[in-house]
């Protein structure tokens, strides 16, 4: 298919094959030495070609990038259904049109890299023309101006104390002794617990003096140590209304 | 226009128009003021680079641009009438933030005032950015230092401040009562709690003698 | 908000010829297009910059510097032809891989394009490094998201790639109606292949996936 003369540039290519962008910069390279307009180029010699090319660079042990084997797959495919008669049970684009996509391809390629070269080849500003080498600056000062009324104002000071005097109720928790810390501390000191003893005498330390504190540990201890008596852990004891609560573990 | 048929031939030098057109062209794009000389270098041979600057600065007079002299040496500047085009003012109205117009609340309301009251009034720390707006506003100011541990600064108001919000005095900012008379503050008394929690009992609450004691 | 000295001429704008004035000032001092927004934003209330502006152009048609249409912007540029004089002032241009080159022409000729499809122009993979260096040049931006499957980004180029080139506009490259007319400007995909069988992968392809998270 292709002529004799193509084998030299050919073994140039090989030799120089880092130098290519892919390979369809290969092809359109392969394609050139054909010397046709890109809408007339052989895809079935261009695909030869390329067989080719791969072919020596493995003989050489070129190591070729998996694109470039990709390619070679399918241009050998291509290749085969362009020599053989159509299928006409084969389903798909016939091989006419695979081959014309290529040749747009390569053409467009080509028309890229000239348009590219267009491009850089026009007037370049630094280069060609040249803004104003002592441009003056352009001040856009920009003035903030902070907005606030007398009104803004005590709103805000509203809101602030809007805010303190619908604090959410915070449990005074320094001054509440629970039931939970009395029936725990009343577990630990039952054990030692002899003959009957005043209640108030299992008060904790720093709570029998302060009134408000008193009266919450004294009511934790209380319904604690009835939650003992429940349990069958204390008996109790009470002379009269208000009269001291006495109490004693259970079964001495 | 001075040149002889000979010299032109010799030289080649360029009409005088297209040396007005290269003098334009430098001018423009060269940073500095340059000379007479400098501007000849730069030009072809046999250029007579001030012939062309007499009609360039003509070309200018009048124009938005002028060609001026500066030294020894020639620049392109604005007219001066238009010096004004190149700047341009704009006042960007913004509102103050929620914590900076807190902040100033409490710190017209409660003066003078450490920072560390207004973080306990507010519930939140005020952060350092809020203060420098106000101070640089020119609204607040450094007061005397408090006369506890640490002698942390206090805050108080300004007579710029006074002034942008029409006050003569802090002392005229409506108090709690009024503020609730005006809606502002329309919060029913906790129960169990006096009718009128206003200002003078506030300042028997234990919060507030704590940060109002000196 | 502007304050302008000019601004009492609010009812009376000034007449054409002083505005010409104003433009050019404005755009002598600049070394970047502006837009005509940009410029009648400068301008006191009233003036008609766009009118203003078909004057300017006009004076300045074959001095040694034009007023040049970049984009949506106008400029003050030395004439191409006098760039010789400014040889101190060249600055070299960075050297542009080919990969770059090409696919910075791609990008400007089919403009919205993907990734994907420059990478089918090209039959090679598109390198990171290539696009961030066009972006870095401000040569291209991120246009809006093709909507197809994935909806993959798009590369446009920008105004300071017309700027740089001397460009009107896109629609002024060199051929760009001769390659249209081709057909060569048109995604056509391979035989067999869905319309944009690209967009989908490309979003899966790591390179993109890379390139665009954050």
């Amino acid at each position: 298919m292709a002529p004799t003369d193509d084998f030299e540039p050919e073994d140039a290519l090989i030799v120089d094959v880092e130098g290519f962008e892919g390979p369809l910069d290969l092809l359109l390279t392969l394609s050139r030495s054909q010397k046709v307009d890109l809408r007339r180029v052989s895809v079935l010699g261009l695909a030869e070609q390329y067989l080719r090319f791969v072919e020596k660079a493995r003989a050489l042990r070129i190591e070729l990038a998996a694109d470039y084997l990709v390619m070679a797959a399918w241009l050998a495919y291509l290749k085969s259904r362009l020599l053989l008669p159509p299928d006409p049970t084969e389903e798909g684009p016939s091989a006419e049109d695979l081959a014309l996509h290529l040749a747009f391809q390569l053409e467009r390629l080509q028309a890229m890299r000239e348009a590219a070269a267009r491009l850089m080849a026009r007037d370049q500003k630094m280069r060609d023309f040249f803004p104003r080498g002592a441009p003056e600056a352009l001040a856009h000062l920009r003035t903030v101006q902070w907005e606030a009324s007398l009104l803004d104002l005590m709103r805000a000071y509203a809101r602030i104390r809007t805010r303190d005097e619908f604090r959410p109720y915070a449990f005074d928790r320094h001054n509440v002794y629970t039931m939970e810390q009395a029936l725990d501390r009343m577990r630990g000191l039952i054990g030692y617990m002899g003959a009957w003893a005043d209640l108030t005498s299992f008060l904790p330390e720093g709570w029998g003096e302060e009134p408000s504190r008193r009266r919450s540990a004294m009511a934790a201890h209380f319904a604690a140590i009835l939650e003992m008596a429940k349990r069958g852990q204390v008996d109790l004891r009470q002379g009269e209304t208000f009269a001291p609560i006495y109490l004693k573990r259970k079964g001495e | 226009m001075s040149q002889d048929p000979i010299e032109k031939s010799l030289f080649e030098a360029p009409p005088i128009a297209e040396q007005e057109r290269m003098i334009e062209a430098i001018l423009f794009a060269v940073a500095e003021p340059l000379t007479m000389a400098e501007i000849s270098a730069r030009l072809p041979e046999g250029c007579d680079a001030a012939e062309a600057m007499v009609y360039l600065r003509k070309r200018y007079e009048g124009r938005g641009v002028h060609l001026v002299r500066v030294g020894d040496a020639y620049a392109f500047r604005t007219a001066p009438d238009l010096g004004h085009l190149m700047r341009k003012e704009t006042v960007e109205p913004r509102k103050l933030s929620r914590a900076a117009i807190e902040t100033l609340a409490i710190i017209a309301y409660h003066q003078p005032v450490t920072r560390a009251e207004i973080e306990e009034i507010r519930g939140v720390a005020v952060s350092r950015g809020t203060v420098d707006l106000l101070l640089e506003l020119d609204w607040i100011r450094l007061g005397r230092r408090r006369m506890t541990p640490g002698r942390p600064v206090t805050f108080v108001v300004t007579e710029a401040f006074l002034d942008h919000f029409g006050l003569e005095s802090a002392r005229d900012l409506p108090g709690i009562k009024e503020l609730r008379a005006a809606g502002l503050l329309d919060s029913r008394p906790l129960p169990g709690q006096p009718e009128t929690p206003d200002d003078e009992d506030e300042v028997e609450s234990p919060g507030q003698t704590e940060l109002f004691e000196d």
